[in-house]
């Protein structure tokens, strides 16, 4: 074993004998410092193994051959071979980034940067109070003069800023040391925690001192501008050594050194980090330059940690693990932005379109984003997973909140910055700079990230037990993008059709329905994706991403893998959603609102883990004393997915606006995943007679309220996309309303409503889809006659719309009878009226989407329009054959179902005779019967119409009459446009944007809340001190209460 | 108790002298004073650190004819804190000169030492 | 007129924590612990009798190290300042005969003075810095008399390398040859209270005191030659 | 109590000297003012019986280190007349 003496020998030995090399061979400098890097490296690479193989204990190193606290000691455990591992990781892979900067500022540059990484490792290793001082101001001078490698006036004066900053800093930490050791006669951390001090105020102020100062260096909100001054302007590469290195080794010291202080301090650092975590990330929202913004989620980040610090007596599991999860993933990904902000060179956030020419770029880009957020399957995912439920079960609500809070500000602001990446458009020209060593060092973190992600999986409970074989399958499918499309569509197929033979038939009673839905539609779904040319890019992934996590959703045994499902489907649902043209503010705000809802989840979950003890799904329906706010958490955050009122403002735009094929996919598959979370959530309740009966019933009234709107706000729409869209809030609607009725029949026609609306959803939007693929507009005054042009489309919507009205004889007429008759007998007569109301409302739309598409007049310039593709076709004909058939013979969906739901309610069953004729309390129905019935009358119907009409009068493309009323616009001319005004002037009031108003209003003031805190950052150096000092004085008035 | 002993009035200088040297870093605008006053907190620290290690009526912790190795432990002052000022004085002219090297350059580029000039970088 | 006001409550509140930490020390009328150790164990150990030698190199050699770096890091940035320098004809500034004359005579001594005091470290008062600096002030002080003075980069660089990394070579060898890095017990310690004596602390103040002198000659030259940048 | 005395007369002086290098007209003044707080400070140290940092704080705190501050000002000075 080479002892740790050597990182600083290496370190500075090198450092010193670069100067020997003659300037010529700069090279030689330059491959010097890199072996030494890389020795560096493999020292702690080799501790870390020897700790991870033996469990060894951690050794002390000792110097000058006295023990300690009589000569200086390094300590060499676990943690700090983990730690000195990463800041060394770190430190070779920015220096690759960084070689041609630092070659061409000459062999100095190479000394400074070897001292600056040599100074970080002590950092860690000391366990001398005084030598941390050293190499605290060994840092800051370093970084000050790293600072120079890109020399203009803004460097120059974050330099100075800094200097000054972190002198004066290094200067309060210098006075506590002295005052340590005058009161505690020793400089040596373990001994002044062994012996430990006097209970006097002087030693807790000084101790106090030491911890502000290591604090400070952290740079905590608000007196961090000296801080992100330099993100902002320092070399990339230099600014992801800060974020990733420096910032790792003060957390380390202060994680060190906290041992010395009192309990009360600990609450000092939770708050500070919270209040850090929080103001930072607001003040990110209004932030437009990349690297200051990169700078504030950084500064976020480290303060969430430093909480985490503080959250030590809280919390029982390791918090060493729960802290390397975060800190790895932020490291890693933070480092990884930073270079790619120095691959791009456009420091502009709305400029990032460029990186969407290289595809590669994006998804560095997109796996950076959705690690710092903390989806799964990067570390920080499980970090925060076991940090959440820590402290729920030590009842800490209120930090939970604003960790969460925190999460969701700081997901603002980098969501948006993605969706520029990928969305939007820049006359900018491209300069991005994919020079290897540029991209090497940023590809290298990325992939770590992922692999890191798998190991910490089983560093927690229940981590184990995620299935990462379809996983696996992503990340071969990314790996294979640059295959034609059909043949990613065929091996997305084969394996999603692999992984359903896999769990359906494992499945049983509700979870089955749903495993069919998702899984059996996501390949029906897929067939579609046959008619693209071309390579379609990135879509083959995200999709699978989507349909494996909603397949983890039904794996799931631990609340664990649930919420890892749901994260992974969320993060696929976006990127599927992003695709679609205009989709960038709506693929936003779906984001927001998922994520959103999936922070209530995890709290909820979190409640549940205090409760129940344990992470299985079943500890749900064990919550204690705070199930009714579980539930409504819970409730609402799968609400978020449903898209009821007021949790719906993304629907629309995000269903609209996506693809033809995605479309089906996001609305009726995706959105069940919301209303498998309500049931799931209905179940844990218990049943029938729970004891939270106000949460079913307000969410019925809400049901029914989203279901008016819902349909009102369809039958109003020009865009025959958008009316769908509008159309499924409805639908799911009624679904809420059926399943918070919390009875048999209730449950009975909210499943199956769920089952026919993904099916009639799929072949509606699959249709229409279709159509505006082949007539390239949504605006349905745009279309017309299509029945022509697209007759078997037009079949499939027909039938789909059948389905979907209620109208005999199709399944729809079935959900129809037993809602009524769930309805009545459960007595909710108002909300059932405006059902009813809402039923018919559908009806508008309905005949409105069937008229003005395919009745109608043929528009001239669709003249050569074709049939849909037959890609298209299979999918629907083969759905509208599991429609005919359920409509036939509806006993063998509903009687099965009931079987499912009977144990949970016994009562109010419907009885089944042997001819398919199903009663309830109020009255009897034969599917089969009435299809028979109507079959005949719509025989005789058609029949009587086509002799009556044999010889119609065809009437001229522009014959209009409108009796003298002059058409001012051209699209006013055409039947479809603006067809219900009269309803919308008699009831438009209800669909009045009074809800995005709200959600707009909020975000407005969130942002301007953050812009007006931000100005605190004047950017005057002497400012910022002056806060650094007043920092220092607040915290101690509220640390003790007064001087 | 008694106060007016040498290493509570060297402490309280040292202590003043570190307050005087942050208020000439927050109230004076103009650079090169700026960093006069960090020197001056620098010097206080390091009068404050020797107070600390002062040992009452001690001599300076060299062995020499008049303190012999056996009975000096009785008679120096504490050797620690010395050796420590001695890395701090260092340690504080490397800042200083840095800072001047940037103060001087901070001129070059923008000709004037206000540091209210100097707020490219905000928000 | 409100932010000298601000500006001064907050100094009082800083005043008022540091009075509570100098509240709690009651002058010291004996040693701690550990300096108790370096008195008792201290010459046994390091064969050296200024025992602040005996810290600052073997008990705290790391801190020393780390402040030698400290000052070539300086340097190395101070350097860095001077990337844009150019020419180096600039009109003579006329320099009185005095100050020549004087320096020509001050400067050999006070080099040789800082020499003097930091082989003496590990005996008298003074030692590796002290000369450091005293050789850098000789060199300020030259400077002075002969602006035009070519100090050689070169050499200064070649000294503080070489210094620098004997330094670190000698603590490796601490690891090899005695008790750890840093350790002075690798030469033998030789009769206490002589010149050669203490093991290698001596030669170790003699490369702090070359790398010092040279850091600093350094700074100070940079400092200087920025003058004739533009 | 000799020493005492000396020490607060000193302490005095040097908080003068601070105050005057904050609030000096000329920046050379102010200079030389820090200069001599260090010259003082090294005086405490010798009463202090710490001879050797008295050493360092007069050859660096008040020599060096005021060098390096008149070729910093007087590098500014040329760059202001050009």
């Amino acid at each position: 074993m080479v002892t740790p003496i050597f990182i600083i020998a290496t370190g500075l030995g090198l450092a010193f004998a670069l100067g020997f090399i003659p300037k010529k061979h700069i090279n030689l400098t330059g491959i010097l410092s890199f072996l030494g890097l890389a020795f560096m490296t493999f020292i702690s690479g080799q501790w870390l193994f020897s700790y991870l193989g033996n469990n060894e204990l951690s050794q002390f190193i000792f110097t000058a051959g006295a023990r300690p606290p009589f000569a200086i000691a390094l300590k060499m455990g676990q943690a700090e071979a983990m730690i000195t591992l990463l800041i060394n990781v770190v430190g070779l892979l920015s220096a690759v980034f960084l070689y041609d900067k630092l070659k061409q500022i000459g062999r100095n540059a190479f000394i400074i940067y070897l001292v600056l990484i040599m100074a970080l490792n002590v950092i860690v290793m000391t366990r001398d109070l005084f030598n941390l001082f050293v190499f605290l101001e060994i840092t800051s001078i370093a970084t000050a003069g790293l600072m120079l490698l890109d020399s203009n006036l803004k460097t120059l004066s974050a330099g100075f800023k800094y200097l000054l900053a972190t002198s004066l800093i290094a200067g309060v930490f210098l006075i506590g040391t002295i005052f340590i050791y005058s009161f505690g006669g020793s400089l040596f951390i373990d001994d002044l925690t062994a012996i430990g001090m006097a209970p006097l105020k002087a030693v807790s102020v000084a101790v106090f001192l030491l911890m502000i100062s290591i604090i400070l260096e952290l740079k905590p909100f608000p007196a961090n501008g000296w801080g992100l001054d330099v993100y902002q302007t320092a070399n990339p590469g230099i600014s992801s050594v800060i974020s990733g290195g420096t910032a790792t080794a003060m957390l380390f010291a202060l994680y060190k050194i906290m041992p010395l202080s009192t309990m009360q301090s600990y609450d000092i650092l939770i708050w500070v980090g919270l209040i850090t975590f929080l103001g930072s990330n607001l003040m990110g929202l209004k932030q437009s330059d990349a690297r200051r913004l990169l700078g504030y989620s950084s500064i976020g980040q480290i303060g969430l940690m430093i909480s985490i610090i503080g959250m030590k007596p809280y919390i029982q599991f390791d918090i060493q693990i729960i802290l390397l999860a975060i800190l790895i993933t932020h490291l890693m990904a933070k480092a990884g932005f930073f270079w790619l902000t120095g691959i791009v060179g456009n420091t502009d956030i709305s400029k990032w379109g460029m990186i969407r020419k290289h595809p590669e770029m994006l998804f560095l880009m997109g796996t950076f984003v959705f690690a710092l957020i903390g989806f799964p399957p990067f570390p920080s995912f499980f970090g925060k997973w076991q940090l959440i439920m820590e402290l729920s079960s030590s009842g800490h609500f209120l930090w939970i909140g604003l960790i969460l809070l925190g999460s969701l500000i700081e997901a603002v602001y980098l969501f948006r910055w993605l969706g520029y990446a990928i969305k939007k458009e820049t006359a900018t020209q491209s300069s991005i700079d994919i020079r290897p060593h540029k991209t090497l060092p940023t590809i290298i973190f990325a992939v770590f990230l992922y692999g890191v992600g798998y190991l910490a999986s089983f560093w927690f409970p229940m981590g184990g037990s995620i299935n990462w074989l379809p996983l696996a399958f992503i990340a071969i499918l990314f790996a294979l993008d640059f295959l034609p499309a059909w043949i990613k569509n065929i091996i997305s197929i084969a394996g999603l059709s692999y992984y359903a033979y896999q769990i359906i038939p494992e499945q049983e009673g509700l979870y089955l329905i749903f495993a069919f839905i998702f899984l059996i539609g996501g390949i029906l779904t897929l067939i579609p994706g046959f008619t693209n040319k071309g390579k379609r890019i990135g879509f083959y992934p995200v999709a699978m991403m989507m349909f494996v996590g909603m397949g983890m959703l039904i794996e799931a045994q631990s609340m664990l893998e649930f919420f890892f499902g749901w994260e992974l489907m969320t993060a696929g649902s976006y990127f599927l959603i992003i695709r679609g043209h205009r989709s960038m503010p709506h693929a936003l705000s779906y984001m927001l609102f998922s994520l959103g809802g999936a922070y209530l989840i995890f709290a909820a979950f979190g409640i549940a883990f205090a409760g129940s003890g344990n992470f299985l799904m079943s500890g749900l329906s064990t919550m204690g004393g705070l199930g009714g706010i579980a539930y409504t958490l819970l409730a609402i955050g799968f609400m978020t997915k449903t898209a009821s009122l007021g949790l719906h403002i993304w629907l629309p735009g995000a269903h609209a606006e996506a693809e033809s094929d995605v479309s089906p996919m996001v609305s009726a598959i995706l959105l069940k995943a919301g209303v498998l979370g309500l049931i799931i959530t209905f179940m844990a309740m218990g049943g029938p007679n729970n004891e939270y009966t106000t949460l079913p019933y307000v969410l019925g009234w809400l049901g029914a309220i989203t279901a008016l709107v819902g349909n009102l706000a369809a039958a109003f729409q020009e865009d025959a996309k958008r009316l769908l869209a509008y159309s499924s809030i409805g639908q799911l609607g009624y679904i809420l309303f059926a399943l918070a009725m919390m009875t048999h029949l209730g449950w009975l026609t909210g499943i199956g409503y769920s089952l026919s609306h993904f099916a009639y959803k799929a072949i509606l939007f699959m249709g229409i889809g279709a159509v505006v693929l082949r007539l390239k507009t949504h605006n349905m005054f745009e279309m017309g006659g299509m029945i022509k042009k697209m007759p078997f489309t037009f079949i499939a919507v027909l039938m789909g719309i059948i389905t979907l009205a209620g109208i005999p004889p199709l399944i729809g007429f079935a959900g129809k009878w037993l809602f009524y008759n769930a309805i009545i007998e459960k007595g909710w007569y108002f909300q059932g009226t405006i059902i009813f109301f809402a039923g018919i409302i559908a009806f508008l739309y309905c005949f409105r989407i069937l008229y003005a598409v395919f009745l109608g007049q043929l528009k001239d310039e669709h003249r050569n329009v074709k049939e849909a593709p037959i890609w298209y076709l299979i999918p629907q004909y083969l759905l509208l054959l599991s429609i005919m058939i359920f409509s036939a013979k509806p006993e063998w969906i509903f009687q099965p179902l009931g079987s499912m739901l009977a144990p949970i309610f016994p009562q109010g069953q419907l009885v089944w005779n042997e001819g398919g004729t199903a009663f309830s309390d109020i009255g009897y129905w034969n599917g089969s019967w009435v299809m028979y019935i109507i079959g005949i009358m719509f025989v005789m119907i058609f029949a009587w119409l086509f002799i009556q009409n044999r010889k119609p009068k065809k009437v001229k493309q522009f014959n209009i009459v409108y009796a003298g009323e002059k058409p001012e616009r051209p699209e006013t001319t055409h039947m479809a446009y603006n067809m219900y005004s009269g309803y919308n002037k008699a009831l438009g009031f209800i669909t009045a944007n009074g809800i995005t108003t709200f959600w707009n209003w909020i975000s407005e003031h969130v942002t301007a809340m953050g812009d007006s805190l931000r100005k605190i950052y004047s950017g005057n150096g002497q400012t910022y001190v002056f806060h650094i000092i007043l920092f220092v004085i607040i915290v101690y008035l509220f640390s003790n209460g007064g001087f | 108790m008694e106060i007016f002993q040498l290493e509570y009035i060297t402490l309280i200088t040292g202590g003043l002298l570190v307050l005087t040297g942050l208020w000439g870093i927050i109230s004076q605008k103009n650079l090169i004073r700026m960093v006069i006053g960090f020197s001056l907190f620098d010097t206080g620290l390091h009068v404050i650190m020797i107070s600390i290690g002062y040992i009452r009526n001690g001599t300076a912790p060299i062995l020499d004819k008049a303190v012999d190795k056996v009975n000096a432990a009785g008679q120096i002052v504490d050797p620690l804190p010395q050796a420590l000022v001695l890395t701090a004085i260092v340690i504080g002219l490397g800042v200083t000169a840095l800072m001047l090297a940037y103060v001087v350059r901070l001129h070059k580029e923008k000709g004037s030492l206000n540091i209210t000039n100097f707020k490219d970088l905000k928000w | 007129m409100i932010k000298k006001l601000i500006y001064i409550l907050v100094l009082v509140g800083a005043g008022i924590i540091m009075a509570q930490l100098f509240a709690g020390f009651s002058g010291s009328t004996e040693l701690s612990e550990t300096a108790r150790y370096y008195v008792e164990s201290g010459p046994e150990e390091t064969g050296a009798a200024n025992l602040v030698t005996a810290v600052i190199v073997t008990y705290r050699g790391l801190d020393t190290l780390g402040e030698v770096t400290i000052l070539f890091t300086v340097a190395a940035i101070i350097a860095f300042f001077m990337k844009t320098r150019e020419q180096r004809d600039k009109p003579k500034r006329r320099v009185s005969e005095i100050l020549t004359t004087g320096a020509r005579i001050l400067v050999p001594g006070t080099m040789l003075f800082g020499a003097y005091i930091f082989i003496n470290g590990h005996l008298s008062p003074g030692g590796g810095f002290q000369g450091g600096a005293i050789i850098a002030s000789g060199f300020a002080l030259m400077l002075l008399a002969f602006p035009q003075a070519n100090l050689s980069h070169k050499t200064i660089r070649w000294v503080e390398s070489i210094s620098g990394f004997s330094f670190v070579i000698i603590g490796v060898l601490g690891i090899f040859m005695a008790g750890g890095f840093l350790d002075n017990s690798i030469l033998p310690l030789g009769n206490f209270g002589s010149l050669f004596s203490a093991g290698a602390i001596p030669i170790i103040y003699i490369f702090i005191g070359l790398k010092v002198g040279a850091e600093l000659s350094n700074v100070v030259g940079h400092m200087h030659e920025k003058q004739k940048e533009i | 109590m000799n020493m005492t005395w000396i020490a607060l007369i000193i302490g005095l002086i040097m908080l003068i000297m601070a105050f005057a290098a904050i609030y000096a007209k000329k920046l050379a003044v102010a200079i030389i003012a820090a200069g001599v707080v260090s010259l003082l400070a090294s005086i405490l140290y010798l009463t202090l019986a710490a001879p050797d940092v008295a050493m360092t704080e007069a050859a660096i705190g008040s020599g060096l280190s005021t060098i390096i501050f008149f070729y910093a000002i007087n590098k500014i000075r040329k760059q202001s007349h050009d």
